[in-house]
């Protein structure tokens, strides 16, 4: 069985196949699966870690910081190497995507 | 028994450190890591969750983990340093804690807290506690 | 959660804020280092404990006479105050300034030393009216340290 | 107001006895009025001020949370980002505890004659004991009455008649007239003294205890201005009597006899036993507050059940962590280690930390996933960036200062 450890593997930078650093994965989105609990995404950036922390640029210093965290399915992001994440498409790809 | 569980789950949020406590409440200790299991064409599910020192331990250093894990062995109170809990036994999620459908004292992490409680605690004579509350 | 991400940032603010924090301990060793004293200002520094600890034997004194304070109070206050007043002569007794600047010094460290000692032994033996001599002593020796700092202070440079 | 949210005065009042007029808070208060009078009264109102709104915060955040600070902190930001902190804090709890320990030695050793030193082991005894035995508000309550006799201060400042412009006046900050390396250094000595991180770690702690929720959140607000009003005028008077007895005379407080001195003018018969009690209790109450922070910050990070209600059986860590931390910071005051020296040092090195406490205080603070509508409005969030600034103020002038002033 092939695992990953979650404590290890939040702050590291995920790159894209041609070794474009997409951020550092800061939270892990899951949701109840039957008995299971699965992965639905990944989040990556500051704005990630920001809003895994509870803080509001707009509240603690007044002015709006409008950065949404980089998302990415889980079905885009290799783990078998935890120690270097890689994304399964380019980052340009993944950004393209949302539009 | 029923799990209370949220609809969407952060994990890092959600579970990793937080308080763990039994059926009945008693504080076992924190979530100190978690293990996801990847699977071929299917998203990764939470296997299971971690606690004790050397998980801590190795999240400072793999080294420190072998330090903690060698000192571990040469007091010889504790089984093991990584007590794994299978996600089928995590009962209920709120804010602040993490319930889990064990008894706290038939488990790993209750080694020290035995211990100590039989071997110090039991030979000071003790006061009005207890009966308080 | 495993913030290691927060963690570097925080560690990297910090080495940011290291050249800062490097500069303002730097300029502080070198105010220390400008700021360095003559023996003479040195040895006046020294001797404001001195008066605080003869003002400390007198005040004691005259609460054990008034009934206010016990007999081993006065004993561990004095002889704490007759060690830091050793001290200090001690100190004087090592300084390069003139024997004239001095001596006077000394000999009044001495006569506050004696004066504390006498303090000590008058409490023991229970005897208000020697007590009442040493704090009428250290009375006049406060004045004359007072003296000397302020004759000292208007010579310094 | 129920009977049971009256009572919650008695939490305030014992942090305040022990964590804001405890050994630190008497000797710095002591020094300043003897060698500066008035002039320092600024930095009593500014510490006063922070800590009043760092205590609601902390209180607010266990009532909204039900989590205590250092439960939440690990949660919030992870285990390798505070295992750093936790280990500094623990080491200055260590030291301060030293300190209070040392206060309660030198308190006996007024009472009695004897040295200090000597009494190291039964004071450790006292403590332990009396948190071994009883429960969280039999704690809060006895120490809390008991503390009512450091109003001893305030009625010997009251019958000096101070003068009163001057004592305004010092309100406002200003610049020493002579040896500013020492005005400093008691300033820092003083704020160091009065926002203490161990604190807000025991009051949430304590809150959680006590089972707050969000119904306290009003009850807290009149805690925290009350609980360390009280503290803050003692303090006031603490100075202010230092200043009208000590600064004429010319004695400056090197060493604790000296301050034992203060009431012995005003109330000739009771005065110096008054001192030593009130030292005595001041610290009696701050040594259980640090052993049970020192407790439940452990307890806490770790997950080990904890709990002052519980028998011993049941957190028998929690219980062991602080009766190891009284007995090795026993062990301090027993090898000789000068209480006043100690004071001082464990007020400058608190001093020092407490950016590394505040920060993570202000995330907590405006998490309104954790604490809803209750999250911080701009005044608190305004005195918290202020106590940042002003704890990274002091801590950068305290190191020069520690080899200048000290």
């Amino acid at each position: 069985m092939k695992t990953v450890h979650l404590e290890l593997l939040l702050g590291r930078v995920v790159r894209d196949p041609e070794g474009k650093k997409a951020g550092r994965i800061f939270a892990v989105r899951a949701e109840p699966d039957g008995e299971d609990c699965v992965v639905t995404e990944y989040l990556l950036g500051t704005a990630a870690m920001m809003s895994r922390l509870g803080i509001s640029a707009k509240r603690l210093l007044g002015w709006p910081i409008r950065r949404k965290p980089l998302s990415i399915p889980w079905d885009l992001l290799d783990l078998r190497d935890p120690k270097k994440p890689r994304l399964l498409c380019s980052l340009a790809e993944l950004k393209g995507k949302k539009g | 028994m029923k799990k209370k569980l949220p609809d969407e789950l952060e994990l890092a949020r959600d579970l990793l450190d937080k308080q763990v406590v039994d059926r009945d409440e008693t504080k076992m200790g924190r979530v100190d890591g978690l293990v996801l299991e990847l699977r071929e064409g299917k998203p990764p599910r939470v296997d299971h969750l971690e606690m004790g020192s050397a998980v801590l331990a190795r999240c400072i250093h793999p080294r420190v983990e072998s330090w903690v894990d060698a000192l571990r062995r040469r007091i010889g109170v504790q089984k093991t340093g990584r007590y794994r809990v299978p996600w089928a036994a995590v009962q209920e999620i709120v804010p602040y804690q993490v319930k889990l459908d064990v008894k706290a004292a038939e488990t790993p992490a209750f080694a020290w807290e035995h211990w100590l409680r039989d071997h110090v605690i039991a030979h000071i004579p003790r006061g009005l506690k207890g009966k308080a509350n | 959660m495993q913030a290691a991400g927060w963690v570097f940032a925080m560690r990297s603010s910090i080495s940011q804020g290291a050249p800062l924090f490097g500069a303002l301990a730097l300029a502080a060793t070198l105010c220390l280092a400008c700021a360095s004293k003559s023996p003479q200002e040195k040895l006046l520094d020294a001797t404001k404990p001195a008066a605080s600890w003869i003002a400390t034997l007198r005040m004691t004194g005259e609460r054990w006479n008034a009934n206010s304070v016990p007999a081993s109070f006065v004993k561990a206050t004095a002889g704490k105050a007759v060690d830091e007043l050793g001290a200090v002569a001690e100190e004087a007794g090592k300084s390069p300034v003139p024997p004239e600047v001095r001596l006077p010094l000394q000999r009044l460290m001495t006569a506050a030393r004696a004066a504390g000692s006498g303090l000590e032994r008058a409490v023991e033996a229970g005897d208000r009216p020697a007590a009442a001599r040493q704090v009428a002593r250290l009375a006049a020796l406060e004045g004359e340290l007072a003296a000397w700092r302020s004759g000292q202070k208007g010579r310094a440079p | 107001m129920s009977m049971k949210k009256a009572a919650t005065l008695a939490l305030g009042i014992l942090t305040s006895v022990g964590g804001f007029f405890d050994v630190g808070a008497i000797a710095t208060s002591a020094q300043a009025g003897a060698i500066f009078r008035y002039q320092l009264l600024w930095a009593l109102a500014l510490g006063t001020i922070l800590v009043v709104f760092l205590v609601e915060m902390s209180g607010r955040f266990a009532a909204v949370t039900r989590q205590a600070l250092p439960d939440a902190i690990r949660q919030q930001f992870g285990f390798t980002s505070w295992l750093v902190p936790f280990v500094v804090l623990t080491l200055i709890h260590f030291l301060t505890l030293g300190a209070e320990i040392g206060g309660i030695c030198f308190a006996l050793h007024l009472l009695t004659g004897l040295p200090v030193s000597l009494w190291a082991l039964p004071v450790a005894a006292l403590v332990w004991l009396f948190l071994w035995r009883s429960t969280f508000s039999a704690i809060e309550n006895s120490t809390s009455l008991l503390g009512l006799i450091t109003l001893a201060f305030v009625v010997a400042a009251w019958r000096y008649h101070p003068p009163m412009g001057q004592v305004l006046a010092g309100m406002l900050p200003t610049l020493p007239h002579h040896e500013p390396a020492r005005y400093g250094y008691i300033a820092v000595g003083l704020l160091g003294a009065i926002i203490s991180p161990y604190l807000f770690y025991f009051y949430s702690s304590g809150a959680v205890e006590d089972e707050w929720d969000e119904s306290y959140v009003a009850v807290n607000r009149g805690v925290a201005v009350i609980g360390m009003g009280f503290g803050s005028i003692i303090s006031v008077a603490a100075i202010v009597v230092a200043a009208m007895v000590l600064a004429p005379r010319g004695i400056q407080v090197d060493d604790y006899h000296q301050a034992a001195l203060m009431l012995t003018q005003v109330f000739p018969f009771w005065g110096f036993a008054l001192f030593a009690v009130s030292m005595g209790i001041a610290c009696v109450g701050a040594a259980v507050e640090l052993s049970l922070a020192m407790a439940y910050t452990s307890a806490q990070t770790f997950g080990w059940n904890w709990g002052e209600n519980l028998d011993p059986r049941e957190d028998a860590r929690f219980c062991l962590t602080y009766t190891g931390a009284i007995l090795a910071a026993a062990l301090l005051i027993l090898f000789g280690v000068d209480p006043l020296k100690l004071t001082l040092f464990s007020m400058a090195i608190n001093a020092l930390v407490l950016p590394f406490v505040a920060l993570p205080f202000l995330l907590l603070m405006n998490d309104r996933k954790l604490l809803g509508k209750h999250a911080n409005g701009w005044i608190s969030n305004a005195i918290t960036i202020l106590t940042l600034v002003v704890a990274i103020v002091l801590a950068v002038v305290s190191i020069p200062l520690m080899f200048l002033g000290g």
